[in-house]
């Protein structure tokens, strides 16, 4: 039985950091935020999620698998909120993703623009030498 | 050894983001790997807690958390509305 | 009966951070968790927005669900990332979203953020906007799949 | 292992602040110290300072990030073209970097059992700790209970400098937002 375990818990945490070197990766091979923002979403959800289940299995029945679910959760519920705005504050800024296909209706402006502030926004980051 | 290796593959990533954190190009892309800089300290943390055989740390992991959540949140607030303090007073 | 369940969240989250179990330190825990939750009461923070109780029953088959779709989506990513040719065609598009609930609503809305693949961008009324990594994505989506499981999730028919 | 580790943090918080002195947005400059922030805690948390790590996380991942965002909006966000040469802030930091480095030659090495600091209080706060109802972190202990008045001292400063920052951008906001705003808020 403590095999088994173990062996997951191996294999959970080998999967969760080749998840994890997924997502870096990603975040270099991508060409813009927006697409970067998938690849970092691959190390917050399954890259982190495999490796604490790997961990809790190797805590065994303790607080610090309770401490290990609690991280879990925190993951999974702040990740999407930074991520959404993240991607909200850089389409308000007027970053203009690169897109294969918009079926945006009409290419409407982005929700409630405030313009004059995008547009200082841009300004500098187009002044940056990359 | 298991711990070894996961350690290894978290560090090999860290370094990827923060390469990703010091090219940019835009804010956007540096807060982004920011705050992934945060989560793979969190399971950096939390490996090494195992590695060396005392994972009772993780309080502090939670507390990155919280606190890496609230700094990215911080930087995109003052993107999307150019003020920190865009709500304080609306009750929020 | 909110401001109840609050409070023994927040007590089980403390017993796990404390890890000691004196009655000095335990009733200083318990006091600092009922003013908490007085506070929260006081501030208007506890409603169905803020203490979704009603959504803890279906959560327990929602989120495995999720982990699954979560599943499936990192691994369509990852072959992306991992292909040498790096095939992506990242796609914007407006999806409609049938929740009653803000909180049904935002479920969806990070349901669709928390897939590796799709994220929810912006969102007025009921349309989402979305961005996804490659069109199938995009086209899942508005096949309107995971909204319908939402909608369930939240109590609909 | 660890050494490996640490070898590799540090490099990167090298390399971190090489950016943060090339880079002139201001923002870029704020989000790499809350980068260089996380990886100096983790630096810590390695050398098992966990207190000081957690000091240093939110601290200077969480409210100098939070206060510098606060200071940019009030000053803008550009770097302006430095008004003289770098010469003279360069032989500042290189000579003040350099007694630095002389001073830790004197220092006991890293996990010396018997270096001063090791034998003088700290044997007494640690039996004590044991001996009264005390919080059960020794380190908690010695900052709540031994140097009570001490922290009680700090927080009183800190608090205070919170409430003042917070008053100085108050005041700015009302007057550029004007009375109509306020008024529709009560």
């Amino acid at each position: 039985m403590d095999l088994v375990i173990e062996i997951a818990s191996w294999g959970l945490i080998l999967t969760g950091s080749f998840f994890i070197m997924v997502g870096a990766v990603g975040m270099n091979r991508m060409p813009d935020v927006f697409t970067r923002m998938h690849a970092a979403s691959v190390i917050d959800t399954t890259g982190a999620g495999f490796l604490i289940f790997g961990l809790i299995l190797q805590a065994g029945f303790t607080l610090v698998a309770a401490k290990l679910v609690f991280i879990l959760l925190l993951f999974f519920f702040t990740g999407p909120v930074v991520s959404h705005a993240l991607a909200q504050a850089a389409l308000t800024a007027g970053v203009e993703p690169i897109l294969a296909d918009d079926r945006r209706p009409g290419h409407q402006a982005t929700p409630d623009d405030t313009a004059g502030r995008a547009e200082g926004v841009a300004a500098e980051q187009g002044e940056q030498p990359a | 050894m298991m711990f070894a290796a996961a350690t290894l593959a978290i560090l090999a990533a860290l370094a990827l983001v923060v390469s990703r954190a010091i090219l940019g190009p835009t804010v956007f892309d540096r807060a982004l790997a920011g705050n992934s800089v945060g989560t793979l300290a969190i399971l950096l943390l939390a490996v090494v807690g195992f590695l060396t055989g005392r994972p009772e740390w993780l309080d502090i992991a939670i507390t990155y958390g919280l606190l890496n959540l609230i700094g990215t949140l911080a930087v995109l607030k003052y993107f999307r509305y150019g003020d920190l303090a865009y709500d304080d007073e609306d009750g929020a | 009966m909110r401001a109840l369940i609050l409070a023994i969240a927040m007590l089980g989250f403390w017993l796990a951070l404390s890890g000691h179990f004196t009655p000095f330190l335990l009733t200083l825990g318990v006091l600092c968790v009922i003013g908490v939750a007085a506070l929260a009461r006081r501030m208007g923070l506890i409603d169905a927005e803020g203490v979704p109780i009603e959504l803890l029953a279906p959560a327990v088959t929602y989120f495995p669900w999720l982990f699954f779709e979560i599943l499936k989506s990192a691994w369509a990513v990852t072959r992306i990332v991992l292909s040498p040719s790096l095939p992506i065609s990242p796609t914007m598009t407006v999806v409609r979203a049938s929740q009653r609930t803000s909180a049904g609503l935002s479920t969806y809305a990070n349901s669709i953020t928390l897939t590796p693949g799709t994220i929810t961008v912006g969102l007025r009324g009921d349309e989402l906007t979305v961005h996804a990594i490659v069109r199938e994505g995009a086209d899942d989506l508005e096949g309107g799949g995971m909204d319908a499981r939402v909608r369930r999730f939240e109590g609909g028919k | 292992m660890i050494e490996l580790i640490e070898g590799v943090l540090l490099t990167m918080l090298a390399a971190v602040t090489i950016a943060i002195v090339r880079q002139h947005n201001l923002f870029g400059v704020v989000i790499l110290a809350g980068v260089y922030s996380f990886l100096m805690a983790s630096v810590l948390i390695v050398l098992d300072a966990v207190d000081v790590a957690m000091t240093e996380a939110s601290v200077g991942a969480g409210i100098s990030t939070v206060i510098l965002l606060a200071t940019l909006y009030l000053t803008g966000s550009r770097e302006d073209p430095p008004a003289h040469t770098p010469a003279l802030p360069l032989f500042v930091a290189t000579v003040t970097g350099a007694a630095l480095i002389w001073g830790t030659f004197q220092l006991p090495g890293f996990g010396v059992a018997h270096s001063p600091i090791h034998d003088h209080v700290a044997p007494a706060y640690l039996e004590a700790s044991t001996k009264h109802e005390m919080p059960p972190n020794v380190v908690t202990a010695v900052l709540a209970d031994f140097r009570g008045y001490d922290t009680l001292g700090e927080t009183t400063v800190i608090f205070t400098a919170g409430i003042g920052v917070m008053l100085l951008l108050r005041g700015r906001r009302k007057r550029q937002h004007g009375s109509a705003k306020e008024a529709s808020d009560t």
